[in-house]
């Protein structure tokens, strides 16, 4: 299979081409099926190279495939090449299948849509710029998916296009990732014109010994990277987009906006590993970034009242999550929660999907309630899903979350481990908050909605069905503790093999011009809990959890007054959350409308009134200057003869100076 | 180099550039009552001419240097030859021109109704001379081109155009034309400076590469030639002509002004500006890149808060031939190669906005934003296109505009780091102004009832854009043929400009003392004097 | 001075007389409106000419500046055929000969 | 005697010259007028050209005057008006020109000037000719082409002055003025 | 006793008579038109018309025949050199033009009359002698003979008190201007003691006193003549006036015809003297011509009457000319020859068309009412339209390749500054320009829309200077060699 991994990406673009000639023909049923059995076919070319790969031995577990020379000018040369490595292989296989559940509960949930085959064909057309991204074995191809991704993000999410707010937050989306394209465009320019080379094998291989470690183009480069990674994974300060995209159908926020696109920016300094590893500044900002935007934004989904908001701040908050671990080293421990969470997150936007189906569009928390016994099958896989995210053992969440905190708590910046901690507490609490306030207590159902309610399809509960499974046991993948229990880490570590010897240079340097006490060998070591230390940071996450469910317990089932006493007695805390932090107000007043203003006056003022003003002006001087002349013709003789003699006296003045 | 070869006899550059203007005089012949027929031979012979211009692809040699020359003697008193040519350079604007005409052509089918003869009379000849700039090796000639095409255009904009059309159409005219008349001065100038140096007259592009310009003169020269296409370009400050022409330009007005005209100043700064005067140009270097990435900017800003959408395509304009000037200053392989296709995927996106923006205009006789939205729903066939067009426009990667925008980026990464990096900000103001636009166009409900019955794509409109959707898509993806053959010229232009530019600094120095007494007076230096001719 | 009482007029004193009477024709064309005495003007110039080539022909020895002369003579003969006609046209047309009272055309 | 008749006919000249220019009455600007050109003959006779006195004489002060005094009574003209600030004004820029111009000449010819070469016809010599006889050969030896030139010039003159004051087949008068 | 005179000696041979040929040939022509007219007092006039235009082709078989002479004939008075030719035969193209232009005008005008035709015949004449004047007086008697002509020409709408003004205006100027003309001749005569051009241009190599200044004086107030006749400012202010009331095939004669021969004579005695004068007059003539440029161009944006326009427009080119006859040398002179032959035909052919606006005695040549003509009278707006791309310059027209020789030479003598002013002038151009054009298809009628008189003749005239404008724009080397041609027999 490794043979055709071209067809991994190549299938959705042709179920998407064949939609669009011939879907109109076909009807809902074909479509669908053909978008379906594209992505499934994906998923089963993306499985068996992955068999064939893990056949292969360990060093060699990294195959490419050269299509053809895409750009070639001057000493610049990128090809549409293919890699497919242990890393691209989970990427694959985590996008194709969940985006194969998506795509199949898509059948149920957009059946009434008049839009029904643009939006599969959209839905191809991301598959196909996700698998380019994580098949790309270059820069500029991963370029292609990346911003392909976000193409697709904008047409997915401005689907429902006659919705002003959905225009505004699709539009939103598109310019915040441009900025952040922006940086990750001048960071592969940056590696070209330093490294020569934007093949990802050169590149990763030349760049430890042409960059400086610790130098400033290091520290440039993956800063401008991040920056590309901070747009298309919603961190801070671009995560701004994330929310609002909730305006697009459900099954997106789920495929897009969840499981795949927004891990891309994950993947991608997963991806270049090595150049963040030179740049220690740069890896630091990766954790900060990480850190702070998960508590920042698990606070915001503290308070938000629509279910798929929640569900988009926790997203921004678990991304957060994946860059903490990715900002000290443990790219495994990222990855692996970005495959769990693609599960129980997508499981978590489709169960939120279902009952917004259910409930005829509503998507507001205070109008649910009660829901348990109408969803009996969204209630049970959406319960599991949040025990996943919670971190609750042993679902997936918890494993991978564990390993996220763990790999915090052994770096030189432990408070982060503090910052993941309460974090994990939050999410447990926001998360149950959701739960509770779906499933249980009295019915806030608006009459309308109670009419039509209904336990969705089979297409929908099937995949919540799949995803619960794997949502309650994809941590089994990477046990702690347990010898050969980490089958994820010990997959991926072909990958970060180079890690090490990286390190040890960036160590090697650090003492070189900075002698003096830190010790290098403490930087350079990987990390090696003990037993004991393990465990006991499990308790801690675990009892972090259990906290945060048992007061959403408390307050949401138990004493539904609480939260409005809480509210009010931290008045400033809840509205600043309530609000997020007014942060759009700020983008909005300090960018967006000077920018406006700006404009304005340019064009106004001085385009129109300046610019052109002179070259209107110069023509009016011309015509003043004729008026003026004009008024010498007067047509009297005498005058003409006057200025007949001047022209002698001229002339004769001429005369006499020239000799 | 391949020999010249000719068609029917031909010789085939000329059959190129004056083909369409016999076919003009044909469709000047069109009888008046049938004068609708008019447009069919105009697309007849249009097309044709796309026709004979794909041997210019297919033939072409991927080699530096001239190809396919032609050489007549023409104003043998002066030294001015008939002497036309192509490079890799001139190779793909002229294939751009036979397209654009062509797609020009069956745009206005049903939009010119109003004296048809002489409209795609004129439109016929404009393709003549635009191909004539493009071919021209002999300055003479290229001026007369140069200037020749300013009428017909003046033509199309006056009279088919819009309200403000004659205002229009003549300060187009006398703008141009003000910027180009001094480029003529600076011509006869290195001219003489050539007969100084050599003792020949001669009017030959080819010659003039080969002649040392006092640094001293360099400076006026090139400023001269730098004005005449900047203004023609437009480089900011010199763009204000661009929206009002654009906006009051009939469809195909617009197409042609924007993918082709625009690309003549670029395409003379690459051939004459730069390569004659490569001091002063490096010299003036810092000026011209502020003013490029000025333009990218400042054109973004000022496109974002337009209410007419073609005024909003024109100041795109300014933005986008920013980022091919500054891909040529660069003067590297990758910037110049980025600049070259950007010239191309400027006229592809540009000239299908443009024909868009015709195709809405034909349906509603309105350009302002505010009179449409909601058309997705009501058009969406067309909205597609659109949205494919725009998204080559904001240089998506997959589609020609981002092959483009890319290498003129990582070209003047290379070569000027600070404004690369400024100009980068232009990738993201263009998906500002283009979205903004966009939604408002598009998206939202039908507010406007008269925008509910609007019919989508016809099917001679569809054939006006799927040559370029595949142009889009086929540079986007799979540019290696255009790129594979322009390297050589390319490289071969880098090349010149270093060499002439250390040729220009040894003469002056071997000269012992400045020559830059602005006149062919001064005599000649002495290794120049001996390369003499009798 | 002394030609006074050599006997011998000098170039110089004719070429007074003629700059004299040729800036007196030219002035006399700036002051006065009557076109008929603008047109005098105009003879007094030719007449200073012929005044300044007759006396440079003697002075260089030579007949060709009579001839000259002569052939001027006929020319502003010729001229005033032709100029009082037109002068009097106008009258007919407008009762009047001043030259700035005929101003239909200007700008 | 020559110093005596040249100052008189100076006088004559620039006293004529200056009452043409100042006169308001056309008929007696065109009476000094014939003083001019009766001075100017004079001239003529001291610069030993006889026959252009003669030719002078008659064309002139005989012909040319007439016709200006012809068409003087013809248009009966009276005095000129030229008051007010407007031809006051004029007045001044004429006369302050002229004497720019006559400053200037004066500046130019204060460097040293000299004639060109001398021919060979002394005035004593054609005088011993026959000044018309003389004048006679060359107008028919190497001035024949401009005698003949000449010529069309009075035929143009004729046929000018007959098409502007004869007319035949035009309508029956001018537009009157408005 | 007395002296022998010299016997008097017959000093033309053969050849001289021969080479004189078209100057007879026009002379006789121009008498027979004048006779025929008085055979007839219907079709008289007719008759004079097709004399002449038979005659004036008759002519120009004459310079044909006479092309490639190199000789001086009648005692130094007349050369007749390829120089004098190349005006001819221009002279005799422009005469040809405004005859067929004259043909149906006149009728409709109401002022056909057979002397009409002599008269235009004997300007053109006078033209003649002046491109083939070897003497100072005979570019005096050349240029009064053309002068007292047009006069009349000028005031030959006796109906229209425009004509008669134009007339007057005309002819005051030009006799005052004539003054200076014949003053500057004196002192040339005084200073060099002939008026013989090669004689004066002989004496002025050799004589020390070459800067002299009677030669000064001289050159400048003949200088004076020349600006007036060619129309440089500010010498110019009787062009507007005489152009516009003037009938319009005379003013169209004028324009192209006289323009031609003043720049013919001045382009002669310049070359002949002013080259060998030690002083430069070029900075005098700079200022000119760049006023000239200047005032030119710029007043004529303002106008809206066509004739009235073009005759601002025939200023700024005469301003265009002068940068070749500033620049000198074979390059310079050979520039204005070229120049001089394509803008008549481009002026002769602007002025043709207005012969054709309006009906009968109802002239129409407003800009403003120009409105739908270009959609009523396609091909009468084309020939319009090309007309006015040529006298702006524009390729591919005659215009252009003329400027473009004229510029050359400007810059090859280091007149930058000259060559920049004029280029900027001619941008300005553009707009005056384009204006008619912009009337013509851009703008719908308003008021009563203009009617287009139908004359063959004038229809052929069109055809000549169209097709000159254009095949000389493209193919101009003929044209350009034998301009050059014509200027190497000025060297000495």
């Amino acid at each position: 299979m490794l043979s055709y991994l071209y067809l991994i990406a190549l299938l959705p673009l042709a179920a998407l081409v064949l939609n669009m000639m011939f879907g109109a023909r076909w009807g809902h049923r074909g479509v669908g099926l053909v978008a379906c059995g594209a992505v499934l076919g994906s998923f089963v070319v993306a499985a068996g190279a992955t068999l064939q790969l893990a056949a292969l031995p360990e060093a060699s577990r990294s195959v490419t495939q050269a299509l053809w020379t895409w750009v070639s000018a001057g000493n610049f040369r990128a090809d549409v090449s293919l890699l497919f490595d242990p890393l691209s292989a989970v990427m694959c296989l985590v996008v194709t299948f969940v985006g194969f559940l998506i795509h199949v509960y898509s059948t149920g949930y957009m059946h009434d849509d008049p839009g029904y085959r643009r939006f599969f064909i959209y839905l191809n057309l991301f598959t196909f710029s996700m698998l380019t991204l994580v098949l790309a074995d270059n820069f500029l191809l991963l370029f292609v998916g990346w911003e392909g991704v976000g193409l697709c993000s904008y047409l997915l999410i401005g689907f429902w296009y006659e919705r002003h707010s959905a225009a505004d937050a699709a539009k939103k989306a598109f310019i915040v990732n441009r900025v952040g394209d922006f940086g990750f465009l001048l960071g592969v320019m940056l590696i070209f014109v330093t490294l020569g080379t934007v093949n990802f094998h050169e590149a990763f291989a030349l760049a430890p010994q042409k960059w400086a470690a610790g130098g400033a183009i290091a520290t440039a480069a993956t800063l401008l990277l991040f920056l590309g990674a901070t747009g298309k994974s919603a961190q801070i300060p671009l995560y701004v987009w994330l929310p609002d995209a909730m305006e697009g159908p459900t099954p997106v926020s789920a495929l897009i906006h969840a499981a795949t696109m927004v891990t891309a920016g994950v993947y991608m300094v997963a991806r270049c590993h090595v150049m963040f590893e030179l740049a220690p500044v740069s890896m630091d900002v990766v954790g900060f970034i990480g850190g702070l935007t998960a508590i920042f934004a698990a606070t915001i989904g503290l308070v938000q009242t629509d279910i798929k908001r929640v569900l988009a701040y926790s997203t921004v908050s678990q991304l957060g999550y994946m860059f903490l671990a990715c900002g000290v080293g443990a790219y495994t421990a990222g990855i692996f929660h970005l495959m769990t969470h693609a599960f129980f997150k997508a499981l978590l936007f489709l169960g939120a999907g279902s009952v917004i189906h259910a409930l005829s569009g509503e998507q507001d928390l205070r109008h649910m309630g009660g829901l348990k016994r109408y969803l009996p099958w969204t209630y049970g896989t959406m319960l599991i899903a949040c025990l996943a995210i919670a971190g609750v053992p042993p679902f997936a969440g918890f494993f991978s979350k564990d390993m996220i905190l763990e790999a915090d708590f052994e770096s030189h910046w432990r408070f982060l481990y503090v910052v993941g901690l309460v974090t994990a507490g939050l999410t447990a609490f926001y998360m149950f908050r959701l739960f509770y306030l779906t499933f249980y207590g009295e019915e806030r159902l608006t009459h309308e909605a109670k009419h039509h309610l209904h336990e969705s399809p089979a297409s929908m509960t099937g995949p919540l069905a799949v995803l619960a499974f794997f949502s309650a046991v994809a941590g089994f993948v990477g046990m702690p503790l347990v010898r050969h229990g980490n089958r994820f880490a010990e997959w991926l570590a072909p990958v970060f093999a180079d890690v090490q010897g990286v390190r040890e240079q960036v160590a090697h340097a650090a003492t070189a011009v900075i002698p003096g006490p830190i010790e290098a060998s403490a930087l350079a070591e990987e990390p090696h809990a003990s037993t004991g230390l393990v465990i006991a940071l499990m308790v801690l996450s675990v009892g972090a959890a259990l906290i945060g469910i048992g007061v959403a317990r408390l307050f949401y089932v138990r004493d539904t007054g609480a939260p409005e006493r809480w509210g009010a007695r931290f008045q400033g805390a809840y509205r600043t959350f309530f609000h997020k932090y007014w942060v759009d107000e700020l983008y909005q007043a300090i960018v967006v409308r000077p920018l406006e203003r700006l404009s304005q006056w340019l064009w106004r003022f001085f385009d129109v009134g300046v610019l052109d003003g002179i070259v209107d002006g110069t023509g009016g001087l011309v015509v003043l200057g004729g008026t003026l002349l004009r008024l010498f013709q007067n047509g009297y003789v005498g005058t003409y003869a006057f200025f007949l003699v001047l022209g002698v006296v001229l002339v004769l003045f001429g005369v006499g100076a020239g000799r | 180099m391949n020999p010249a070869f000719s068609l029917f006899g031909i010789p085939y550059l000329s059959l190129l550039v004056f083909f369409p203007s016999v076919g003009a005089l044909g469709v000047l012949a069109v009888p008046k009552a049938r004068e609708r027929m008019a447009r069919t031979v105009a697309f007849v012979v249009a097309a044709l001419e796309f026709l004979l211009s794909i041997p210019l692809f297919t033939r072409f040699q991927p080699v530096a240097g001239m190809q396919i020359e032609e050489r007549t003697p023409w104003l043998t008193g002066i030294g001015s030859s008939y002497h036309l040519g192509v490079d890799g350079l001139s190779m793909l604007l002229v294939l751009l021109t036979t397209l654009l005409t062509a797609l020009s052509v069956l745009s206005s089918f049903s939009a010119v109704t109003e004296r048809p003869r002489a409209y795609y009379s004129l439109l016929l000849a404009l393709e003549t001379a635009m191909i004539g700039t493009f071919v021209a090796l002999d300055l003479v000639v290229f001026y007369i081109f140069w200037e020749a095409m300013l009428v017909p255009m003046y033509f199309l904009i006056g009279v088919w155009g819009g309200e403000r059309r004659i205002h229009a159409a003549i300060k187009f005219f006398l703008y141009t034309m003000a910027g180009s008349v001094l480029m003529l001065v600076a011509i006869l100038w290195t001219y003489f400076l050539h007969h100084s140096a050599t003792g020949v007259y001669s009017f030959d592009l080819l010659d003039w590469y080969r002649l040392p310009v006092p640094l001293g003169v360099q400076t006026w020269l090139f400023l001269a030639f730098a004005v005449a296409f900047a203004i023609k370009v437009p480089m900011f400050p010199f763009h204000t002509w661009l929206p009002l022409a654009h906006v009051e330009a009939p469809t195909a007005g617009s197409v042609i002004l924007a993918g082709v005209l625009l690309k003549m100043g670029t395409y003379g700064f690459l051939r004459f500006a730069i390569p004659l005067f490569p001091n002063a140009a490096l010299l003036w270097m810092p000026l011209l890149l502020g003013l490029a990435v000025v333009g990218i900017i400042y054109g973004a800003l000022v496109a974002w808060v337009q209410p007419d959408v073609k005024k909003l395509v024109a100041y795109s304009s300014v933005s986008h031939l920013g980022f091919v000037m500054l891909g040529m200053l660069a003067l590297n392989a990758e910037g110049l190669s980025g600049s070259l296709l950007q010239m191309i995927n400027h006229g592809i996106s540009t000239g299908a906005l443009f024909l868009l923006v015709g195709v809405l205009y034909e349906r509603r006789h309105t350009r302002l934003i505010s009179d449409y939205g909601g058309i997705w729903k009501v058009m969406p066939a067309f909205a597609v296109v659109f949205l494919i067009i725009m998204l080559s426009s904001i240089a998506l990667p997959g589609t020609n505009g981002f092959v483009g925008e890319f290498l003129i980026l990582l070209g003047a990464f290379r070569a000027h780091r600070v404004f690369a990096v400024i100009a980068s900000l232009g990738v993201i103001l263009s998906a500002v102004y283009m979205l903004f636009m966009f939604q408002r166009v598009m998206f939202g409900p039908v507010t406007h009832p008269e925008n509910d019955a609007l019919p989508d794509l016809r099917l001679r409109e569809w054939a006006v854009f799927v040559p370029l959707l595949i142009l889009v898509f086929w540079l986007g993806v799979y540019p290696a043929p255009f790129l594979a053959r322009v390297q050589p010229s390319l490289a071969e232009s880098a090349s010149l400009i270093e060499r002439r530019a250390l040729l220009c600094r040894t003469a002056e120095a071997r000269a012992g003392r400045p020559l830059s007494s602005l006149l062919p007076a001064t005599p000649a230096a002495p290794d120049t004097a001996a390369t003499r001719q009798p | 001075m002394s030609w006074l009482t050599q006997g011998d007029v000098p170039l110089e004193a004719y070429l007074v007389v003629s700059g004299i009477l040729f800036l007196t024709g030219v002035v006399g064309v700036l002051v006065r409106r009557n076109a008929l005495i603008i047109f005098m003007c105009i003879e007094l110039m030719l007449n200073a000419a012929n005044l300044a080539i007759v006396a440079f022909a003697n002075k260089l020895h030579q007949t060709d500046g009579q001839v000259f002369v002569f052939f001027v003579m006929a020319v502003a003969a010729a001229e005033v055929g032709i100029g009082l006609a037109l002068i009097v046209n106008v009258f007919r047309a407008r009762q009047t000969v001043y030259v700035d009272e005929v101003n239909l055309l200007k700008g | 005697m020559t110093p005596v008749f040249f100052l008189l006919f100076a006088l004559m000249a620039v006293v004529g010259a200056t009452m043409v220019v100042l006169q308001r009455n056309p008929v007696v600007s065109a009476l000094y007028l014939v003083l001019v050109f009766m001075s100017l003959g004079g001239f003529f006779v001291l610069l030993a050209a006889p026959f252009l006195a003669a030719v002078q004489v008659v064309v002139y002060a005989g012909a040319i005057m007439v016709l200006f005094l012809f068409v003087i009574m013809l248009l009966n003209l009276q005095k000129d008006v030229d008051d007010g600030l407007h031809h006051a004004a004029r007045r001044l820029f004429g006369w302050l020109l002229g004497i720019v111009i006559a400053a200037q000449a004066a500046l130019l010819l204060r460097a040293p000037w000299a004639l060109g070469p001398r021919g060979k016809e002394p005035p004593e010599l054609v005088h011993a000719l026959g000044n018309t006889q003389v004048i006679g050969l060359r107008l028919f030896g190497d001035y024949l082409w401009p005698f003949e030139v000449t010529s069309l010039v009075l035929l143009v003159g004729v046929i000018g002055a007959v098409v502007l004051s004869l007319r035949r087949g035009a309508p029956a008068g001018i537009e009157d003025a408005p | 006793m007395r002296p022998a005179l010299p016997p008097l000696q017959f000093i033309m041979s053969s050849t001289d008579a021969m080479s004189l040929l078209p100057v007879w040939v026009l002379t006789g022509v121009a008498l027979l038109a004048l006779t025929v007219d008085l055979f007839s007092r219907k079709r008289g006039a007719m008759w004079s018309a097709w004399v002449s235009l038979i005659g004036l082709f008759a002519t120009g078989l004459a310079i044909w025949q006479v092309r490639g002479l190199d000789r001086t004939v009648f005692a130094g008075m007349v050369r007749v050199d390829p120089f004098s030719q190349f005006f001819s035969a221009v002279i005799v193209g422009v005469t040809i033009v405004s005859v067929l232009f004259s043909w149906d005008y006149l009728k409709r005008t109401e002022i056909l009359r057979g002397e009409y035709y002599a008269l235009m015949l004997f300007a053109a004449l006078g033209m003649i002698f002046m491109a083939q004047a070897n003497d100072l007086i005979m570019v005096f008697l050349g240029l009064e003979l053309m002068s007292l002509a047009l006069y009349v020409l000028a005031g030959f709408r006796l109906g229209r008190m425009e004509s008669t003004e134009a007339a007057m205006k005309y002819f005051l100027l030009g006799a005052f201007a004539s003054g200076f003309l014949l003053y500057g001749i004196a002192f040339l005569y005084g200073a060099t003691g002939s008026t013989n051009l090669e004689r004066i241009s002989g004496y002025l190599i050799e004589s020390p006193l070459a800067g002299s200044p009677l030669v000064l004086l001289g050159i400048a107030l003949a200088l004076v003549g020349f600006a007036f006749k060619i129309a440089a400012v500010p010498f110019h202010m009787w062009t507007p006036d005489a152009y516009e009331g003037a009938p319009t095939s005379v003013t169209a004669f004028m324009a192209a015809g006289s323009k031609a021969a003043a720049f013919a004579a001045l382009v002669r005695v310049s070359s002949m003297v002013l080259a060998h004068v030690p002083i430069t007059t070029a900075s005098v003539l700079e200022v000119v011509a760049i006023l000239t440029l200047v005032v030119g161009n710029v007043v004529a944006i303002l106008q809206s009457n066509l004739k009235r326009m073009l005759a601002y427009s025939s200023i700024a080119h005469a301003g265009y000319a002068l940068v070749g006859v500033i620049a000198g040398g074979p390059d310079g002179h050979a520039a204005v020859l070229f120049y001089m032959a394509t803008y008549a035909a481009m002026t002769l052919g602007a002025f043709g068309t207005l012969t054709l606006l309006g009906r009968g005695m109802d002239e129409r040549v407003d800009v403003r009412e120009l409105g739908g003509v270009g959609k009523r009278h396609p091909i009468l707006a084309a020939l319009f339209t090309l007309f006015m791309l040529g006298l702006a310059g524009i390729p591919p027209t005659a215009g252009f390749v003329g400027k473009l020789y004229l510029f050359r030479a400007g810059v090859e003598t280091h007149h930058v500054q000259l060559v920049i002013v004029a280029l900027l002038a001619s941008v300005v151009s553009v707009y005056y320009y384009l204006r008619p054009v912009v009337v013509m298809y851009m703008q719908e009628p308003s008021g009563s829309p203009v009617e287009v008189s139908r004359s063959g003749a004038a229809s052929v005239a069109l055809a000549i200077s169209a097709s000159i404008t254009l095949v000389v724009g493209v193919l101009p080397g003929g044209l350009a060699d034998s301009a050059l041609r014509s200027v190497l027999s000025l060297l000495p």
